[in-house]
């Protein structure tokens, strides 16, 4: 037990130390972690997305709808399993498990922290990309074996449009490894530790590295991402005014929610490669301008202040719901909740707790920028249409790609770095 | 003259035979082998609708497709059919008038306002001044409400979903003006023969004003959103293309006519009610594509916001109901009288025989007529295009059905 | 192409326009919708709703004469009126008075009809019912307007 | 039901009570006759220079020129009201049917002769009468030499008593002249109407339509199939003989296996 416990302040991922217990544990709390997340985005796009379009979104299940998401999925779960009469039948059920299963599997290389990953493969970096694209093939099953034209059109998107943008997005992450070897020992890695870590040797995340090339290849990646996973204005697959529901149009219940799960998973995947690709993974910001203890100790307070943050705005949702019988049971469950983000916000106080959430809690807050940027897109843009995307995709995106990255290859042999 | 039909309609796809049209209508028969699948095909026949999110209601497109390219389409219409045109043959000249309102429901008011017309010529009598500025604004707003739910839509069809919430919000205070006028929201009923039943209320020209000013920036956030955004730009330029020429020989009327280039208005070319005292532009488009459509109604919503303003200010004083005799019965004789909806020329033609119900009332319906346009505009083009302009048609299935 | 074109197109000056648009949208401030049961709209003076005949708020005697003419307006013909000749003082009376909610396009005719303002269409919007049966609605029912089950725990 | 109590209808004017009123109940009213004057001028610019249709006492039925003037027989027979003596004063003065004479009648009447039945003016808008054989020599000319170039609609009227009860109408627009008119020719029970797809494209659902709803065949017509009501759709809804109370009790039985409540 003690040396179970011990792992604590091992160096390592598990996956290193070859500490399967730890291993277990840690998949347990990311499978666990991305359900959630999934759950609170889902909260979140409607929320936000709501917010945009003057509207209020969910307010009826729990206060201000928070237990919305919850009700879906049960609904979703019971719902009667319906599978059309020539579909495909193995095909059909396996689509969404493969979905899942890619999507799930690239967290595996993530680093939220130093150590906090399941493992820390040598060649992460082409892991991620391998097993992210796999996900393709389970839409394209989804998309034959539904035997519907609407699904095989947008799998035949999807599978042209991921293929398409799977290049830009190499041509944008080969740039990024390429800055790994400007550190001074001149190693280049595909670790995804090791990337976080030139960036902290470097003194700068690679988004300002040679600038403005950095920040392009961030760019081409940001834009991939958002094509890879599906979502507007790229939401070609699954287009609801061309398409109907594109490749998950005969799915319902169960089989719908785990493409839904996997959609999340995906785009929390991708966010996560780009944070820590571009922006530091979980290094907080301004860790070698803002150094020194006492800033250290300043930042180390941020966590706690965003539950604190949270507990106040739940609060002042508590104090402001309308005072009416109805809302007697939802003005409790806020006012709960309120004090269970208060409470949290207080154990993150406690020194340990405190040290060892730092790198977690820079890492999520990075990605949940991408995750409202997602929100915000879908809140603003016009689907692309298909030879649109495909022609920003292949004359704009991986031309741009090849030249910054020809420049990232080449500057360094000139001894011309910035 | 077979001859000729073909040369003219070539594009129309009306060489395929008819057993051939009815083999793609009734496709889902099982396939004759258990190997052989729907997808067997070398053209892949796509059914749009009637349950699709973005026919705006009921209306059914079959697509053939080569991949994603559309080779033809056929428009199956007729599931909101409802025989306006014989329920009027059934009903005295003033109780149909609520009906018409049913045909073009996002456009009630100009739908009254053409029919009440159509009968005073009828009638040879005509609005009281006051009646007919009243008919002026409430059909302008009417109008610009139209053109706001077709913008939302549109643009939720091109997957821009924002867009919708703020015409809606800004719509609703045309509905709310409406509300408050006549006691309805969206088959308002508004106007009878003769002029108009209700008087304005307290404060309806400082609502319709208020209105004016609030609604301005409103439309220039849409603009923002969509005019200059490279996406929008990208999806809806040389998009559904239909040249001048076309545009008259397929009898498409109103915005969709004026984007190609025919400045051709029927509040300018015939004015009725009481246009010709307002000073107003047609505004026109260039190419006939849906972008130039887009930018053509948006000028048409500044232009109608600069009608309500001139004639909410000039409003003259009066009775707003005419003489009008109790029982309604027009002699003998037909009439066609046409009015520019939002979609389009709307036209009546009404034979009376004397008695107190019509004869026989055929509407001409703008989205009807427009809606043949479609399989010309979208030849050649892809799935997304489909949506698009099926959208910036602006159809609206209650009154193509009627 | 202009080298402010260029410029917009370059530094995606369009697409930030609209994304700032929307953020700016998230005010709370903003926000358009009305939670229904809640918040109840308030209908136009002139709204047209739940029909309603009156009564004489003396005497509780209606002032419907039971002329039909609103029974003759209706394009739907869904008002059905009875009367019957009052011996004693030779004027009709009204016996039943029925109104067929469920086929009304409240297009306000009857109401126009009417010439002693008896009928009139309220600003009462709630109309919904459990059966068709419920749509139609009888003399009792206009006059007092629809008493709505009370369903306690 | 709607047309078994004529007698009854005067109900139908908008409430007493409401403003405007006061106007209207007085019985001399000068402002009438300026507003039927205002009506009864001409259509806005008409280059063509016809007649104004003036308010003259001639009923409109007596104008024998009208070969197909839309009074129908049936009228006779339709119960006169009785008691109309409110409503006389507000009868408006009669327009007539007037005789129209313009460039484009005297180019038409010149070529077809005999074929032109009658091109007259009723309340200022225009139309020709022509011989059911020449309709389409006289639309293609309209079309091609007269710049009729937009059919406005085409549509048709079911006079069941008449020898040939289908009146085909068809409505062009000119845009160069800013001018409507209308042409009609009355076809039989089994006589198909010529079409003008090859003039006019949007010809090709229009007569659909008037196909679906009145039966009327168009020769040469592309696609001639039923547009608004299924293929398998019995009877032709907008044709006077339709029952409608009939057809919808057959279709309840049939499609729903249950008595419908008409």
């Amino acid at each position: 037990m003690q040396q179970f416990l011990n792992y604590l302040n091992s160096t390592q991922t598990p996956g290193e130390t070859g500490n399967f217990a730890w291993a277990t544990i840690y998949i347990l709390i990311i499978f666990g972690g991305i359900s959630v997340a999934v759950i609170a985005m889902n909260w979140l796009e409607r929320k936000v997305l709501a917010h945009m379009q003057v509207r209020l979104g969910p307010m009826r299940v729990g206060p201000h709808g928070l237990l919305q998401p919850i009700a879906d999925a049960l609904k979703l779960l019971i719902k009667e399993d319906i599978m059309p009469a020539e579909a495909d039948r193995l095909m059909f059920w396996m689509a969404p498990v493969i979905v899942v299963i890619t999507a799930f599997t690239v967290f595996i290389v993530i680093p939220f922290g130093p150590t906090h990953a399941v493992t820390d493969m040598n060649i992460g970096v082409l892991f991620m990309l391998g097993v992210s694209s796999l996900g393709v093939l389970g839409i394209i099953m989804a998309g034959w074996a539904s035997n519907s034209h609407y699904p095989l059109l947008g799998a035949l998107r999807s599978s042209s449009q991921m293929v398409s943008y799977e290049i830009a997005m190499g041509m944008a992450v080969i740039s990024a490894i390429l800055m790994t070897t400007l550190t001074a020992d001149g190693a280049g890695t595909l670790s995804m530790i090791q990337i976080v870590q030139a960036q902290d040797k470097q003194q700068m995340w690679f988004l300002f590295r040679m600038f403005p090339f950095g920040f392009l290849a961030f760019f081409i990646f940001a834009i991939a991402m958002v094509a890879e996973t599906n979502r507007a204005p790229f939401d070609l697959p699954e287009a609801e005014s061309e398409l109907v529901a594109g490749f998950h149009t005969e799915y319902s219940g169960f089989r719908w929610s785990l493409f839904f799960l996997a959609e999340y998973a995906a785009m929390l995947a991708v966010s996560s490669i780009a944070v820590t690709l571009w922006m530091g993974g979980w290094m907080r910001p301004f860790s070698h301008w803002l150094a020194g203890d006492t800033w250290d100790a300043f930042f180390s307070f941020f966590p706690a202040a965003t539950f604190f943050l949270l507990f106040v705005v739940a609060l002042a949702g508590t104090v402001r719901m309308p005072k009416h019988a109805a809302f007697k049971i939802q003005k409790a469950g806020l006012g709960a909740f309120a004090l269970v983000l208060g409470g949290i916000g207080v154990l993150l106080l406690i020194p340990p707790v405190k040290d060892r959430i730092q790198d977690i809690y820079w890492f999520v807050a990075k990605v949940s920028v991408f995750m409202y940027a997602y929100i915000w897109y879908r809140g603003t843009f016009p689907r692309y249409r298909f030879d649109q995307l495909m022609k920003l995709g292949w004359k704009v995106m991986i031309p741009v790609g090849i030249a910054v990255l020809i420049v990232v290859a080449a500057a360094p042999a000139f001894n011309f770095v910035w | 003259m077979a001859d000729d039909t073909k040369s003219r309609t070539a594009h129309l796809d009306l060489d395929t035979p008819e057993s051939q049209i009815e083999t793609y209508m009734h496709r889902r028969a099982a396939p004759a082998r258990e190997e052989e699948t729907y997808l067997d095909a070398n053209e892949l026949v796509l059914n749009m609708g009637p349950q699709h999110p973005s026919t705006h209601g009921v209306l059914r497109v079959i697509l053939k497709l080569d991949g994603e390219k559309v080779l033809g389409t056929e428009c199956i219409i007729g599931y909101l059919h409802r025989g306006v045109e014989k329920i009027a043959e059934n009903r005295t000249y003033t109780m149909f008038n609520p009906y018409v309102d049913r045909m073009d429901y996002v456009a009630a008011v100009s739908n009254g306002l053409g029919y009440c017309e159509a009968v005073e010529k009828l009638l040879n009598i005509e609005a009281p001044p006051r009646a007919q500025y009243i008919r002026v604004i409430l059909a302008e707003l009417n109008r610009l409400a139209s053109h706001m739910l077709w913008l939302g839509t549109h643009a939720l069809d091109i997957g821009a979903i924002t867009p919708l919430f703020y015409t809606f919000r800004d719509r609703e205070e045309i509905l709310k003006i409406f509300e408050k006028y006549c006691g309805a929201r969206l088959t308002t009923h508004a106007f009878r023969i003769g002029g108009c039943q209700y008087e304005t209320y307290e404060g309806f020209e400082q609502d319709v004003i208020k209105f004016c000013k609030f609604v301005r920036p409103k439309i220039d956030e849409y603009e923002t959103l969509l005019t200059t955004n490279r996406i929008w730009v990208e999806r809806t330029r040389g998009v559904g293309v239909i040249s001048a020429a076309d545009a008259i020989d397929f009898g498409v009327t109103g915005p969709v006519l004026r984007a190609s280039g025919v400045k051709w208005d029927l509040r300018k070319a015939q004015p009725y009610a009481a246009y010709k005292n307002f000073e107003f532009d047609i505004p026109i488009g260039q190419n006939g594509d849906t972008y130039d459509r887009y930018i053509v109604r948006i000028a048409e919503m500044h232009q109608s916001l600069r009608i309500i303003e001139q004639a909410v200010g000039a409003i003259p004083e009066g009775p707003i109901m005419g003489k009008v005799p109790k029982v309604m019965k027009p002699p003998v004789g037909e009439i066609y009288h046409s009015i520019e909806a939002p979609k389009g020329e709307l036209g009546y033609f009404i034979v009376s025989d004397g008695s107190t119900q019509p004869y026989r009332v055929r509407v001409r319906p703008p989205s009807f007529v427009n809606l043949q346009a479609l399989d010309k505009m979208v030849r050649g083009a892809l799935v997304a295009d489909v949506v698009a302009v099926i959208g910036t048609i602006d159809i609206v299935l209650g009154e193509v059905d009627r | 192409m202009t080298f402010k074109e260029l410029t917009r197109k370059v530094l995606l000056l369009d697409l930030l326009q609209g994304l700032a648009l929307t953020f700016r949208y998230q005010n709370p401030k903003e926000i358009y919708t009305e939670q229904y049961p809640l918040q109840r709209p308030r209908v136009a003076e002139r709204y047209r709703g739940a029909p309603r005949l009156g009564v004489n708020a003396e005497t509780n005697e209606t002032l419907c004469i039971a002329c039909d003419l609103c029974a003759l307006a209706c394009p739907e013909h869904l008002i059905v009126v009875t009367s019957e000749r009052n011996p004693n003082t030779r004027r009709k009376e009204l016996t039943t008075f029925t109104y067929d909610l469920s086929r009304c396009m409240f297009c306000g005719l009857c109401e126009d009809a009417c010439p002693t303002d008896c009928l009139e269409l309220t600003q009462d919007f709630e109309l919904a019912s459990y059966s068709r049966e419920g749509m139609i609605w009888d003399r009792t029912t206009l006059e007092r307007g629809p008493q709505p089950t009370k369903y306690e725990r | 039901m709607a047309n078994d109590n004529p007698q009854d209808k005067d109900h139908l004017n908008p409430h007493p009570e409401k403003p405007g009123e006061a106007q209207r109940t007085g019985q001399s009213d000068p402002t009438l006759e300026q507003w039927t004057g205002a009506t009864s001028a001409p259509q806005p610019a008409p280059p063509a220079g016809q007649p104004p249709a003036e308010a003259s006492p001639s009923l409109p039925a007596s104008d024998k020129k009208a070969g197909a003037t839309p009074l129908k027989p049936e009228e006779a027979a339709t119960p006169k009201p009785a008691a109309q003596g409110h409503a006389a004063p507000a009868k408006p003065a009669g327009p007539a049917i007037q005789p129209w004479s313009g460039e484009i009648v005297e180019r038409l009447q010149a070529r077809f002769g005999s074929g032109i039945r009658g091109a007259n003016t009723y309340l200022g808008q225009n139309y020709f009468v022509v011989d059911p054989s020449v309709a389409y020599q006289v639309l293609a000319l309209m079309h091609d030499e007269e710049e009729f170039d937009y059919l406005v609609d085409v549509t048709a009227v079911h006079y069941p008593d008449r020898e040939q009860p289908f009146e085909v109408v068809w409505i062009l627009y000119s845009f160069s002249r800013n001018q409507r008119v209308r042409v009609k020719a009355s076809y039989g029970e089994n006589q198909a109407a010529p079409s003008v797809v090859s003039l006019w494209v949007t010809a090709n659902w229009l007569e659909r339509e008037v196909f679906d709803m009145f039966g009327v065949r168009f020769d040469g017509h592309p696609d001639m199939r039923r547009i608004l009501l299924p293929e398998e759709w019995q009877g032709h809804p907008l044709r006077k003989d339709y029952g409608i109370i009939q057809q919808d009790q057959q279709w309840v039985k049939i499609n729903l296996g249950i008595e419908s409540g008409q």
